[in-house]
């Protein structure tokens, strides 16, 4: 029994590493083994859904120091870690399974079903993970695994520039993150959660030390949940496949940093001014992506800042809510909705011949039907269409974010609105219309193995949210005091966003709007890449210019030469000439004497 | 004979049967081979925790009347390092290319370096510790000379000479040990120092803990005397470089480690801040200017350099956490580099270049290069799973909490919010784990990654033993990160 | 009734006159003669200090004076020897100056 | 009783003069290899004589201590060697001697040392001034004859006369300085001069120190220390290269001897302690820095040993201002047996390669390493213990030293030593440069070595490697 959180992260490490050295030997095998392995996992992850919390867990010491520091492996199976493993693991199983039908022409088939392997286990390590540093053990493997699959078609400059933007902004984050963890420790002298949760009770007498020290651990969420200011890697992560966008960079990997901050929630509500900085990050994150959204054209990217934007809501969620479940609640309804809608806008460039901008597509709702119905599906839980699941998860959290903030929860009302404006934009201009391109015109619909995923995520998309699913899996109270008008007005903008998307792009050839300022995503993208390029690389330049012509210089020239100069003068004081020699004599002995004598 | 003599002789006698005429590579390999078989075994055979600090100890007095004996020993820390020394010396003859120019000396050569790192590691009287170190010297110097690439005769100078000046430097605070020693009772045998030191029979010695620490620093590239090694490495022939940067430059650390750390405590706190300054400069000056690299031969010279910045703050913060990650840096960082210099090398030999210009693609005709090289370029910036990680990780937990004040303390009602040097320096090492990500990141990327330019789509993949040898490296380094337990208790015993 | 001093002086004098003309003079055999004249000069003083300076038994120092003989003796063979060796220069190169021996410098 | 050893030199050297003159078509050679062997046994017989003080009376003017009893076989050791380079050197003799027949004046080169070797061996127990004068003067003037020899050749000439008016000008300060220590203790032995040295009247003390300094800059010349080390470069390229390498070697080191002997009993005087120390090392540092750095633009390689011979001398002096240690004697004569050999090592192989290239450049060293790669690792070997590389005497020699120094607290000086040493490896390595980094030049003549000095090549690389490693068996020799 207490092995079998063991057999669940391990079993797709070993699918990877058999995938590794054997993969390249046939498509059928690697394929097999990744869906084989990913699919053992999810009937485990139910079955231990369906158990009750085990009291006891094996757990050894990765490092152990004693007293000085002790760093354990060990696993924690509880509520919430159940629920996250059957998402990630139900999630990953139909992805994997899609991803036969998206990658099947493509190169490097080995390569992405090893990374698919080693993401899988990664992300499951963060989810069992008891403590903070096998949770950045695992929190940097599922960069790297992005960093692989980001990396796919490494032949791209702009996907080979992606990947290694994605693993080093998140590396970023992890500075902060780990700078967190080590201040923590320093205080509690732990690194388990849950005996952190205890021990910071007694430290509460330390507000400023604390309040650092979430804050920063915070930051691992910012990188890794593309939060403002470092969310510019997810919409440039889109050029991996698009079933690692699916997966990955919507439904779980991105999620991750929630998770994390729903795992130290009890910590995190002993600090209000870090639960502060948390829900400003949150809500502004959530609107600032929303906006970037409605001016994009890639497909892909659209999805890409609706995800940054919807998991802005969960983090102001983390700060907002009473309990960690509302937060959850929201990522387990996202994950499908989102998942889906990647899978479907595979579906679509699958049909398109890998085009992924929606201005060359267009009427493809007849050539891609059943594509069509689910990402309507899709859709309407995404911009909080009643009865879809996305309403009930997102309008939790919006109703406790106005209570407690009110200025964030009115903007996160307003965000609502834009989701249902870009959200049917994408609808609009991809399946209505006129075909805008060739492909679009001789598009066709996708294979039954990328069909099926579909239909499976099509329904907990929609029924997610229903109040029998969140029995099961949540605990979730209401929050008090809403104002009545909220829902009401809700409902009004999401039918104002769709109808105006309606109006302006039902049938328009080319953007109708255009908004530079949104367009160019706030031009943050190239205010770093201002400040990397003229900053960083400059500064570096500067500095690498001075260590060869100041520090080499000075530490190693000048002496070498300045000894060898010296040398060269002295050598010319042998001129040959021996009365020169006896002068040279005669004033070294008078020297000689001066010194003995007089001294 | 004693096992461990038996170690340092292998190398030797190899180098001599290679210099009257056998076989040259074959010889080094099969040296290189027993002496790795050898000294697992001796890992094996080593018994922790039965009270004896070193173990495997042999003894032949030299000058007895100064202390000085040939005296080896090996306990955790010591084994770690030749198991390093011993495994780079496999991979490195096995990825060299023989030369057509004398092939004996070139291997004869990788041998003595070799039994010049084996000798520092298992010597435990400062006199041979010292002397076996500089049997490298010379090897280095005609490597880097004869067989070396682009401006490798100021290379080899600089490196020689710098080396030569800082070992001096490093003689005259071993001498300076010996002097402040109670007379009648001197000694260089380490042991019996550190049992007077314990004794309190030693005076300050703070000026002999500077000479060592400036010694040690030179050899170790410790900003701002680090100007020779990237230009020597970036122009030795890859076996040379990998010995170098993968052995050799270990011996100053360990060095400190073995030898300031338990003698001058009080002089290592006392001098902290300078320390730190330069660590730090080491970390984020040397980083940056690593990202500035347009060469990969150079980056990873920097990179190399940078990242004695992490070891030299394990080092500085000198409590046991901080000091088992110094010493699992050590290794961690000498195989690593030791690989990346491997395949480093196996590019310039394909391609004629190291100009991240030129190159690009890469990973396309040559996969399988392309992995190994990802794996070591993701063990040197310290992704878990590699024992990289683990020692990054012990340093930081360890130096962060060194030094005084300790933050968070409730002091008088008062709660304290203020770093000291220890910890800023913390946080300037953890910046420089973004760095190394950066830079190791865009090399990979510029060499690996983008467009395939025509003229190396006919490149071979990675040759057999080389791919072998760089395999086992990876290996090595990936057990070890997932159980980096064994080495932390192997370490140990070595009373850190 | 010449004093020690007095004695000193002039070998004094004798030294830097030798020393000079060793400094100037440009022919060898004049500097030859220079470098004896140092030699007579310290045989002077030595005999001038064994004189004088009476040890305990009222004797002077002899071994100043053996001293002296083994001086002269010295000069004379180094003369020989340094005569023959300006005779072999002056073959090779018809000079006796010094300043034509300039071939090894720097 | 070992007075009859420096009588049997002596005697062979006559012998060989009589069998040279009077058996004219005997092979010179071979009566140098007679010599060689003779002086091999003279040094197996010092073995059996005790260190013993012969008149240890305060007049003793010849001391046979231990001190004095090693360098009568360093003296008879770099002898031997020199021979053996002479013999390898004899055909450029040949060729700037003017003869009836050929081997013409050889005899004489052969012996020459000979008789240079018993001065040195009187120079090394001489315990008087009287005696250290004459023993000198016998080495110096047989020494004035062997840098002259070559009398065809006008380096050799220019060399000679260099170093013979420099000479006995240095010779002139030794006397004067004499003369006024004489004038203020009434004492030539230096027995006798410590004991007095306590009854010097203060007013007597300036005219002491000033005679005590005429005596320095004449030994200070002898040893090659800076700044009265301006004939060294010259004469060493000048003299035929078996009289430089024996110049470099024996005169050093008998002048170090005598150095040190008079130093010791000067020491004796605290206020003359407290003078003397400081003058020492300031000469030394002097010395350590001329050298060292003059050394670095050489390209000659005769120059280059040169230069480093004052360099050597300079890490020699920070020995001797380091007397007051206990270390400091056994540093110095350690050093002096490391120099030897390595010096004695670098000049046998340079000896035939100048031949074949017909020059001392270092560039005719060029691509030595394929071309007769044993003579290239003795030079190696050479060149590292010089620069003071672990596992070689060298390094040993300068270990001692700077321990010594370290001892007395000479921190300039040893901070001075290691800068300089770092210059001393970059001119030695030149030389490991030239002869592995460089290609040889397409029509380098081949280099011919005799079995004799290959053996004896073979031997110093053994001793400096051995010694390097396991120095006991000479430590426990050294008083």
């Amino acid at each position: 029994m207490s092995a079998i959180p063991w057999i669940i992260l391990f079993t797709p490490l070993a699918a990877a590493a058999v995938i590794l050295f054997l993969g390249r030997f046939s498509k059928p095998l690697s394929a097999g083994l990744a869906i084989g392995s990913a699919a053992a996992v999810c009937v485990l992850s139910w079955w231990l859904f369906t158990r009750p919390d085990p009291t006891e867990t094996i757990r050894f010491y990765w490092i152990d120091f004693g007293e000085a520091l002790r760093i354990p492996i060990g696993v924690t199976i509880d509520h919430l870690s159940k629920v996250m493993l059957v998402v990630v693991t139900t999630i990953a199983t139909l992805v994997f399974t899609y991803s036969v039908g998206y990658m099947k022409t493509e190169e490097g088939y080995w390569r992405y079903f090893a990374g698919l392997s080693l993401f899988l286990f990664s992300m499951l390590g963060i989810v069992l993970a008891d403590n903070f540093v096998m949770m950045f053990i695992f929190w940097e493997l599922v960069g790297l695994s992005s960093y692989i699959l980001i990396g796919h078609y490494f032949k791209k400059d702009s996907a080979a520039d992606a990947a290694k933007q994605a693993f080093i902004v998140n590396r970023i984050g992890d500075f902060g993150f780990m700078l967190g963890i080590l201040l923590l420790w320093a205080a509690t002298g732990t690194l388990v959660f849950s005996e952190l949760t205890g021990r910071v009770a007694e430290f509460a007498s330390n507000p400023v030390y604390l309040t650092v020290a979430c804050v920063l651990v915070f930051c691992g969420t910012v990188g890794k949940s593309a939060q403002m200011p470092l969310h510019v890697w997810l919409p440039n992560s889109m050029e991996g496949p698009t079933p690692v966008s699916s997966l990955l960079h919507a439904a779980t990997m991105v999620a991750a940093g929630v998770y994390m901050l729903a795992r130290i929630f009890p910590i995190l509500h002993a600090v209000p001014v870090a639960l502060d900085v948390i829900a400003w990050v949150g809500g502004i994150t959530c609107f600032a992506a929303a906006l970037m959204a409605t001016q994009q054209d890639d497909i892909k990217r659209i999805l890409a800042y609706s995800t940054i934007s919807q998991l802005g809501y969960m983090v102001l969620g983390v700060a907002s809510a009473t309990s960690a479940d509302v937060p959850m609640f929201h990522l387990f309804t996202h994950a499908f909705f989102k998942c889906l809608l990647f899978l479907c806008a595979g579906s679509v460039i699958v049909g398109m011949h890998h085009e992924q901008n929606i201005w060359k597509m267009g009427a493809l709702k007849n050539k891609m039907p059943f594509t069509f119905l689910a990402m309507v599906v899709g859709s309407l839980a995404l911009s909080g269409c009643p009865l879809f699941s996305g309403y009930y998860s997102k309008d939790l959290i919006i109703g406790f974010a106005v209570v407690k903030y009110p200025f964030l929860g009115w903007l996160s009302v307003v965000t609502a609105g834009l989701t249902a404006f870009y959200t049917f934009r994408l609808i609009f201009v991809v399946f209505l219309g006129k075909p805008k391109d060739d492909h679009a015109k001789h598009a066709e619909e996708s294979p039954l193995v990328m069909l099926v995923p579909l239909a499976c995520l099509a329904v907990p998309a929609w029924v997610a949210g229903y109040g029998f699913v969140e029995k099961m899996f949540f605990h979730v109270t209401e929050p008090e005091h809403v104002p009545h008008i909220l829902h009401p007005i809700l409902l009004v903008l999401f039918a104002a966003g769709v109808l105006s998307a309606f109006a302006l792009y039902r049938s328009a050839a080319k953007d109708p709007v255009s908004i530079p300022f949104f367009a160019n995503r706030l031009y943050i993208d190239n205010l770093y890449s201002w400040i990397v390029r003229n900053i960083q690389d400059g500064g570096a330049m500067v500095l690498s210019w001075a260590d060869r012509w100041i520090v080499d210089l000075l530490v190693v020239q000048v002496p070498s030469k300045l000894a060898w100069a010296c040398g060269f003068v002295l050598r010319f004081l042998q001129i040959g000439n021996i009365q020169a020699y006896v002068f040279f004599f005669g004033a070294g002995a008078i020297g000689l004497l001066y010194f003995l004598i007089m001294k | 004979m004693s096992p461990l003599l038996f170690l340092i002789l292998v190398p030797l006698v190899a180098a001599a049967f290679i210099m009257v005429g056998s076989n040259a590579r074959l010889t080094a390999l099969v040296g290189s081979a027993t002496n790795l078989a050898f000294v697992l075994i001796l890992v094996a055979f080593y018994r922790q925790g039965n009270g004896q600090p070193y173990q495997f100890v042999s003894s032949l007095p030299v000058i007895p009347s100064m202390g000085i004996s040939l005296t080896l020993g090996a306990d955790g820390l010591s084994l770690l390092m030749l198991l390093l020394a011993s495994l780079v010396t496999v991979a490195a003859v096995a990825v060299a290319k023989t030369p057509e120019k004398n092939p004996h000396l070139f291997y004869a050569s990788l041998m003595f370096i070799s039994a010049g790192g084996l000798g520092a590691f298992a010597s435990i009287n400062l006199f041979f510790f010292y002397m076996f170190h500089e049997l490298a010297l010379i090897p280095t110097f005609l490597l880097i000379g004869i067989w070396g690439s682009g401006d490798r005769q100021a290379a080899a100078w600089k490196a020689t000479i710098y080396l030569a000046l800082g070992s001096f430097v490093l003689l005259l605070g071993l001498i300076g040990l010996y002097l402040i020693q109670p007379d009648g009772m001197r000694t260089f045998d380490l042991p019996a120092i550190i049992g007077m030191a314990d004794a309190g029979l030693l005076p300050e010695g703070n000026w002999i803990y500077l000479l060592l620490l400036v010694g040690f620093g030179i050899l170790v590239s410790l900003f701002p005397f680090h100007t020779w090694a990237p230009q020597a490495y970036a122009s030795a022939p890859a076996p040379a470089a990998m010995l170098h940067a993968g052995v050799l430059k270990k011996f100053g650390l360990y060095g400190l480690i073995r030898i300031a750390a338990p003698i001058f405590p009080d002089a290592v706190v006392q001098f902290s801040n300078l320390l730190l300054v330069m660590l730090v400069g080491n970390i984020l000056y040397v980083g940056y200017v690593t990202i500035s690299q347009r060469k990969l031969d150079w980056m990873l010279g920097y990179s190399s350099v940078m990242h004695m910045g992490y070891i030299f703050l394990g080092f500085a913060a000198l409590n046991p956490v901080s000091l088992t990650g110094a010493s699992l840096m050590l290794f961690a960082h000498g195989i690593s580099i030791a690989a990346l210099f491997a395949l480093c090398g196996e590019i310039r030999e394909r391609t004629g270049t190291l100009d991240f210009a030129e190159l690009g693609g890469l990973a396309k005709p040559m996969p399988a290069f392309g992995l190994l090289f990802g794996f070591a370029a993701m063990a040197a910036i310290g992704l878990p799973g590699f024992v990289g990680f683990a020692g990054e990780i012990l340093v930081f937990f360890g130096s962060f909490v060194a030094g005084e004040p300790l933050m968070g303390v409730t002091a008088g009602g008062k709660e304290l919010f203020q770093f000291n040097n220890y910890q800023i320096a913390t946080i300037c090492a953890l910046w420089g784990v973004v760095i190394s990500a950066v830079y190791m990141l865009r090399a990979y990327r510029r060499v690996f990654f983008g467009p395939l330019n025509d003229r190396w789509s006919g490149l071979g993949e990675i040759s057999g033993p080389a791919r072998i040898a760089i395999a086992v490296l990876i290996v090595v380094m990936l057990v070890t990160g997932f159980f980096p337990g064994l080495l932390v208790k192997l370490i140990e015993s070595s009373a850190l | 009734m010449p004093t020690l001093a007095n004695y000193l002086i002039v070998s004094g004098g004798l030294f830097s006159i030798g020393l000079v003309g060793v400094l100037l003079r440009r022919n060898i055999l004049i500097i030859f003669m220079g470098l004896e004249l140092m030699l007579n000069a310290a045989n002077l003083s030595l005999v001038a200090f064994s004189r004088f300076n009476l040890g305990q038994d009222g004797l002077p120092g002899y071994n100043a004076q053996v001293l002296v003989f083994f001086i002269i003796t010295v000069a004379a063979a180094e003369v020989a020897v340094g005569l023959a060796i300006i005779v072999a220069l002056y073959r090779m190169r018809q000079t006796t100056h010094v300043e034509d021996l300039d071939t090894l410098k720097f | 009783m070992s007075f009859p050893v420096e009588f049997c030199v002596l005697s062979l050297g006559i012998l060989m003069l009589l069998v040279d003159s009077f058996f004219p078509s005997i092979d010179k050679r071979t009566l140098a290899h007679t010599a060689i062997v003779w002086l091999a046994v003279f040094l197996a017989a010092t073995f059996f004589l005790q260190p013993s003080p012969l008149w240890a009376s305060p007049n003793g003017f010849y001391e046979t201590d231990a001190l004095g009893l090693f360098f009568k076989r360093f003296a008879l050791v770099s002898t031997i060697l020199t021979l053996v380079l002479a013999i390898e050197y004899a055909p450029v003799v040949e060729r700037f001697i003017p003869g009836s027949r050929p081997g013409a004046g050889l005899g004489e080169f052969f012996t020459l040392p000979i008789f240079t070797c018993a001065g040195l061996m009187w120079m090394a127990s001489a315990a008087d001034f009287v005696m250290i004068f004459c023993a000198l003067e016998l080495v110096t003037i047989s020494f004035y004859i062997q840098v002259a020899f070559m009398r065809r050749n006008m380096a050799s000439l220019e060399a000679g006369t260099k170093y013979l008016i420099l000479g006995a000008l240095s010779t002139g300060f030794l006397v004067y300085g004499i003369t006024w220590i004489f004038g203020m203790t009434g004492q030539t032995g230096l027995r006798g001069i410590s004991t007095v040295l306590g009854m010097v009247p203060q007013a007597s003390q300036t005219a002491l120190l000033f005679g005590i300094g005429l005596i320095l800059v004449s030994l200070g010349f002898k040893v090659a220390a800076a700044p009265f080390q301006f004939w060294v470069p010259d004469v060493y390229q000048g003299a035929p290269t078996p009289v430089t390498a024996f110049l470099s070697v024996a005169s050093k080191a008998a002048g170090f001897v005598v150095l040190m002997r008079v130093v010791d009993a000067f020491l004796v005087a605290p206020a003359l302690q407290a003078k003397l120390v400081p003058a020492l090392g300031f000469l030394a540092g002097l010395t350590l820095v001329y050298g060292n750095l003059a050394a670095l633009p050489q390209t000659n390689m005769k120059r280059l040993l040169a230069y480093s011979s004052i360099a050597h001398a300079g890490y020699l002096l920070v020995g001797v201002a380091s007397v007051g240690s206990p270390a400091a004697g056994r540093a110095i004569v350690f050093y002096l047996l490391a120099y030897l050999l390595m010096t004695f090592l670098a000049f046998l192989v340079l000896i035939p390669v100048s031949k074949a290239a017909g020059g001392d450049d270092i560039s005719d060293f060029n691509g030595l390493g394929r071309r007769a790669p044993g003579m290239a690792f003795a030079m190696l070997i050479a060149m590292l213990s010089l620069a003071g590389l672990p596992f070689t005497v060298g390094f040993l020699g300068k270990f001692f030293i700077f321990e010594a120094a370290m001892r007395q607290q000479h921190f300039v000086l040893v901070v001075l030593g290691v800068v300089t040493v770092a210059c001393g490896f970059y001119y030695y390595l030149k030389v490991v440069r030239a002869m592995y980094w460089q290609p040889a030049p397409e029509d380098a003549p081949p280099v011919l070595v005799s079995p004799l000095t290959r053996f004896t090549a073979a031997f110093l690389v053994t001793l400096i490697l051995v010694l390097g490693v396991y120095p006991k068996p000479i430590l426990d020799f050294l008083p």
